[in-house]
């Protein structure tokens, strides 16, 4: 019994880090409807940004959250500006194809700038704490794992609230839901535009982090997360929030569970699995139609 | 108040109106008139930067208004309440009207004029917390005016307000208009309802095919023989 | 518009067969060599490019390779060229460096899955080919006659581990309860097969066998199941991805065996990242930095001007193989390719990796150590006669370091 | 039989250069670089059907060429012969496209384009759990390997992929699919069976993948299953087809040169930095040229005739085809 518990918990925490690495994938394409491939290259800089704080001038990748969020935001503020704001103008089908090209086109960039700059070898933090963990009723709970989960709440939560109870925020929602009414009610569009992507770059920083601490970070691992991050966005709904992190967390304790149930080989296999079954179930998402 | 001089639209090749003339004067109502199809929804998205403009130029407080963009001429005080109404289904009525007030000019009134919106429609009070997509069409209408309102226009600019409602309460759509332009609104209306908005305008002006064809005091095409056999006689 | 569009297309054709048509430099030794340097395999392409690299220059700072045919020493050129990682990419570079270059040897990249389709078209073409760094045995048993790989293969690797272990502890102490994460791939396979059948042969007893796909970012479920089973001795193959993360949930969730024998993860120079709970991890990468073989303090030194540390585990036998070569065309006395290929099968020499010579099925007699991290640094610990430190055993558990 | 047209004349005298050249060369090196030319130009022109002409995007067309070839290799190998293996993995791709048609058409848009990349790698986990040695052509065939029928089966492949977008430009189904593409629910109105147009594209690209897959089978000598399966199949021959043109006929073609040939020759010369001056290259092209490189000659043309004609009036005209909603920016 222990087993399926421990299994689900640590579905828990790493559906979380899902979450996270979906959420500003989520919002890039809600805000903008654009499709960011290379999601993924911006999680794996953060990663390296906070390996080298760690490593150089030993900053707890905790905290090292304070330097790399603002980093990849101005990275993803000058991105939007050199390429992605060329394709806003387009109609929706279009942005959602060229986006892809041109992230095809900036993963190739981004990864052999890492190469060049980081090496190829894997990278990972280890802290003092990160073995350490507490048991509760025989379940163990990593601490860097909780962690990373923390820190996925806490950023969904400061997302909502910014939405919900910022100007800039609800003119994001606003722009998400139909760019001309937002402009109609004198929003700045084009500024929207490039908040949105500052944002999600600097959660995908976020994302690389938990990865450095939590697994390994390497230039190509871009691919992999980007994958995954997409699958739980349609999985939460196209540009939902929340749903994001839940769709994140539910996907972790389904392999799990697939993994406890039918052998660790097949745990992804499932969760793509029930991911089919539940579009083809529900079109539009788990959380999808209801919230920006 | 606006002027607009040889306005021509197109969508890539397509061109849907070739050069009109027209104009709002200050403390006016006037009217654009015309069937499906004749260019009037496009002339004011031209009006508003959502779509390029091919030629001509339109002026707005006696500024030329057509390189700006649109947030900026919302700014300006020309504010317009688009034929799909303009309201965003995933909110409710009140941030709906919250988020309207979002120029530096609205904002710091945001307060008083969501009291008067309310005040002339009690209903959206009523119904502040529901989602928008949950209201009636006539509701929707009024939050899409209530919204606009917010944005503290110096000419608000009405594209068919009438659209899809029971009569009953596009009676009520007009009054609310009166009232407007009786605060001390500019406004222009475009519809297909043509006898209910030349009784409430000043001027009007008849588009066909993206051409004016005809123009003059609100009273007088009323009596206007082509006129009534064109757009009264059904 | 389509006319043009199709003469932009004639035009782009025939500036390819143009560009394909170069001329050879008769005053080199041409020899090709196609590599991992970006894409997934990219850590241990750069390795083998290294180890190419500095044999390269130092046998041209010797003047080259002395051909008898010729009667004078010609200096190499290599061209190394990068595959993204991508077996399509691969195939296309090493039939261009058979046209373009004439390459008489190829040198292979990394990974097996690379080689494996290398070596097919090595065989193809009719080209000696010489690759490190894989350990798999499969392509050897297709009967490849240019075929040859100076490294540890799988049945090398299976047998150690068990020998090591029965040599220095006394029966009664030897962790007999085996767990194996087997990597769902053919060297996972193949490896844990012959994991199962050596384990059996030894006197250990399996306990727990479970396998898993590349890749996968939560290992709870399997360590929970040798935590379980109590299992003393872990044996598995992951990526350096999937090695990293496992160990780190080792930790986690405070599961230590008294032995882990980890292969190709910690190979990578960056395990050190994991500091303690990385450390007392046994590994076999098929060569070390700290054997006394000649010519391996020259290489680390050389080694450390590019990167700051000794030479990485792979350079050296990708150093060897250009020995192996070099020293094979200088006994060919001649740059034919089936006169090298017969050379090569002949070897008998002393390399950086030690005394090399090949069987029958192109794999090589090497010497494949076994080394273990040891407070952050590497030990090597079997065979006894080379060893630098004792093997530390039981290893304490991560709680306690 | 339409008349020759100069065009027509020069894509057959292509085509024959084409299939004259391993008489002419035994440059192993040229005709693998083009084989590789026609694998993307095959696996673009096949995802054109559904995804350019009827407006499908599928992330997930891999797992079709991957069926293809999983099917192809295990018959030709387990000792069947090769025209009935491969022709089995052209049916097992479009029953499979059947299969998956229908629950996947209840999605929409992007749902749809993610929901066939799960499916896609779904798939290619199973076949690397299931089937995850290399699979090798047996060592005599490597040693007697010949490169040219597997050229020609591959430029046969794609001839026929071409011969069929050709087709579809001037049928009553290739409309209906392009109907569907612009408006569904226009395209629903005016009769068109929506879900029977997108099924048929759907099976037809599936099939047609499977046949680049069989080829790719023939041709290659050794691989991992799973690999054929892998997403990168997918997305590179939507690149090649959207760099090139989407929804045309030579689009894929001219893209798939660019994409394989140029990297090619980028490896090649500018080791370390290739892939960096390719990404580039690549976003220039599709920011400077939105419908792709197709749209390169028109717009010279367009240049050519906007500074010749005497009139400013045209200039203007082709400065406002722009997207609407550009002003606001």
């Amino acid at each position: 019994m222990n087993i399926i518990l421990q299994n689900i918990v640590s579905g828990l925490l790493v559906g979380g880090v899902y979450g996270l690495a979906a959420l500003g994938l989520s919002l890039a394409f809600g805000v903008l409807k654009v499709l960011n491939i290379a999601h993924g290259e911006l999680i794996m800089f953060g990663g390296y940004i906070a390996f080298f704080a760690f490593s150089a001038i030993g900053v707890d990748p905790f905290l090292s959250i304070l330097i790399v969020f603002p980093v990849l935001v101005i990275f993803g503020l000058v991105l939007h500006g050199t390429l992605f704001t060329h394709i806003v103008r387009f109609e929706e089908e279009d942005r959602i194809k060229n986006s892809l090209l041109i992230g095809f086109g900036l993963t190739l960039i981004l990864q052999t700038i890492a190469i060049q700059l980081f090496s190829a070898d894997e990278r990972s933090i280890l802290t003092a704490y990160s073995s350490a963990g507490f048991e509760l009723g025989g379940i163990r709970f990593p601490l860097i794992r909780l962690g990373a989960l923390l820190l996925a709440i806490v950023s969904v939560v400061l997302l909502e609230i910014f939405l919900n109870r910022t100007w800039a925020g609800r003119a994001l929602r606003a722009t998400s839901e139909n760019w001309q009414t937002a402009a109609l009610n004198g929003i700045n569009v084009r500024q929207t535009y490039f908040i949105a992507f500052g944002l999600a770059a600097g959660l995908a920083g976020l994302t690389g982090v938990l990865l450095a601490t939590g697994f390994s970070v390497a230039p190509s691992i871009g691919l992999q997360w980007t994958l995954k991050a997409l699958i739980v966005v349609v999985l939460a709904g196209l540009g939902s929030i929340r749903g994001a992190l839940f769709g994140g967390l539910l996907l972790g304790v389904a392999e799990a569970l697939s993994a406890y149930a039918f052998g660790s080989e097949y745990r992804e296999i499932i969760g793509l699995i029930m991911f089919v079954i539940v579009l083809s179930v529900r079109p539009q998402g788990l959380f999808g139609g209801d919230h920006a | 108040m606006l002027k607009i001089n040889q306005l021509e639209v197109a969508y890539g090749d397509i061109q849907v109106v070739w050069g009109i003339d027209l104009e709002v004067p200050p403390q006016s109502t006037v009217a654009l008139l015309g069937p499906n199809g004749a260019g009037k929804t496009s002339s004011l998205l031209a009006m508003m930067s959502l779509l390029p403009i091919k030629a001509g130029a339109v002026q707005f407080k006696g500024e030329d208004i057509s390189t700006k963009k649109t947030h900026e001429i919302v700014e300006s005080g020309l504010v317009l309440v688009p034929e799909w109404r303009g309201t965003f289904a995933t909110m409710t009525v009140l941030e709906n009207l919250e988020i309207a007030a979002y120029t530096s000019k609205a904002r710091p009134l945001q307060k008083q004029t969501l009291k008067e919106v309310f005040e002339i429609f009690p209903r959206l009070e009523e119904r502040k917390m529901q989602k928008a997509r949950t209201l009636s069409g006539g509701e929707r209408q009024m939050l899409a005016i209530g919204r606009a309102l917010m944005l503290q226009p110096e000419l608000l600019v009405l594209d068919e307000p009438s659209l899809g409602l029971a009569p009953l309460i596009v009676d009520n759509i007009f009054d609310v208009i009166a009232a407007i332009k009786n605060r001390g609104v500019s406004i222009l209306i475009v519809e297909q309802n043509v006898q209910l908005t030349l009784e409430s305008t000043d001027y009007a002006y008849i588009i066909e095919t993206g051409r004016i064809v005809q123009q003059g005091p609100s009273a007088e095409l009323l009596k206007d023989d082509r006129v009534v056999e064109a757009y009264l006689s059904l | 518009m389509s006319r043009k569009v199709c003469l932009l297309l004639c035009s782009l054709l025939i500036l390819v067969l143009a560009a394909c048509g170069g001329e050879q430099a008769p005053e080199t030794i041409q020899i090709g060599a196609v590599v991992p340097i970006s894409g997934s395999l990219a850590g241990g392409g750069g390795q083998v490019e290294r180890g190419y690299q500095i044999a390269v220059e130092d046998i041209n700072a010797a003047g080259g390779i002395y051909v008898k045919e010729f009667d004078k020493k010609i200096p190499i050129e290599l061209t190394l060229l990068d595959d993204e990682s991508d077996p399509n990419k691969l195939v296309t570079l090493l039939e261009s460096l058979n046209s373009d270059q004439k390459v008489v040897a190829y040198l292979g990249g990394f990974g097996s899955g690379q080689h494996a389709a290398a070596a097919a078209i090595a065989e193809k073409n009719k080209i000696p080919y010489i690759g490190v760094a894989f350990a798999l045995y499969a392509p050897h048993g297709q009967g490849y006659k240019y075929l040859f790989s100076p490294f540890p293969k799988s049945q090398d690797m299976a047998s150690d581990i068990f020998a090591m272990l029965n040599e220095y502890l006394p029966e009664g102490e030897r962790p007999t309860r085996v767990a194996v994460f087997q990597e769902q791939t053919d060297w996972g396979v193949e490896l844990g097969d012959l994991w199962r059948e050596q384990a059996a042969a030894q006197g250990y007893e399996i306990v727990v066998y479970e396998e898993y796909s590349v890749g996968s970012s939560d290992f709870t479920d399997i360590i929970l199941k040798a935590k379980e089973a109590d299992a003393e001795l872990l044996l598995s193959l992951p990526t350096p991805p999937d090695g990293i993360t496992i160990q780190r949930q080792m930790a986690e969730l405070d599961y230590t065996p008294k032995f882990q024998f980890t292969i190709r993860a910690p190979d990578v120079p960056t395990w050190k990242d994991l500091g303690e709970a990385g450390d007392y991890v046994a590994l076999a990468p098929g060569w070390f930095y700290g054997m006394a073989y000649d010519g391996v303090a020259e290489l680390n030194e050389k080694h450390m001007e590019m990167t700051d540390r000794p030479a990485d585990p792979i350079v050296g036998p990708a150093y060897a193989a250009v020995q192996i070569l070099a020293d094979a065309i200088e006994r060919a006395g001649s740059l034919d390719r089936d006169a090298i290929r017969d050379a090569i099968a002949a070897t008998d020499m002393d390399t950086v990796v030690g005394p090399v010579t090949f069987r029958e099925d192109g794999t090589g007699v090497v010497n494949a150590p076994i080394l273990q991290y040891q407070h952050g640094t590497i030990e090597l610990i079997y065979p006894s006669e080379f060893a630098t430190a004792e093997m530390i055993y039981p290893i304490p558990p991560v709680s306690e370091r | 039989m339409p008349k020759l047209t100069p065009r027509m004349i020069i894509s057959l005298l292509i085509a024959l250069a084409l299939l004259l050249l391993p008489l002419i060369t035994d440059d192993d090196n040229i005709l693998t670089l083009l084989l590789l030319t026609f694998l993307m130009a095959g696996l673009a022109s096949s995802w054109n059907i559904l995804g350019g002409y009827t407006g499908q995007v599928n992330l997930g067309h891999a797992a079709f060429f991957g069926i293809g070839s999983l099917i192809t290799r295990q018959m030709w190998l387990g000792g069947w012969p090769f025209a009935l293996s491969m022709a089995s993995g052209c049916v097992v791709a479009g029953l499979a496209a059947a299969v998956i048609g229908l629950p996947a058409f209840r999605l929409k848009g992007t749902y749809f384009a993610i929901g066939t990349l799960a499916m896609a790698e779904a798939l290619r986990i199973t076949i690397g759990n299931i089937l995850p040695t290399v699979t090798n052509l047996p060592t005599e065939v490597i040693r007697n390997y010949e490169l040219a029928p597997r050229y020609y089966l591959m430029l046969t492949a794609v001839l026929l992929i071409v011969a069929i977008t050709i087709y579809l430009n001037n049928s009553k189904l290739g409309l209906g699919m392009m109907a569907v593409r612009e408006d569904e629910d226009a395209a629903r109105a005016v009769g068109v069976n929506v879900l029977r147009v997108k099924m048929i594209a759907f099976v037809m690209s599936a099939f047609l993948a499977g046949m680049i897959g069989g080829a790719y089978a023939f041709y290659f000598v050794s691989y991992y299953p799973n690999f054929t399966f892998g997403p990168l199949f997918s997305f590179d021959a939507i690149t090649v087809l959207y760099v090139g043109g989407v929804g045309t006929v030579v689009g894929p073609l001219i893209g798939s040169v660019f994409f394989v040939i140029l990297r090619d020759m980028l490896v090649k010369n500018l080791q370390g930095v290739h892939q960096l001056v390719f990404g580039l290259l690549f976003i220039v092209v599709v920011l400077v040229l939105p419908g792709g490189l197709v749209e390169a000659w028109d717009r010279i043309k367009q240049y050519v005739r906007i500074n010749q004609s005497p009139t400013k009036n045209q200039h203007r005209e082709t400065k406002a085809q722009t997207y609407p909603g550009e002003n606001l920016h």
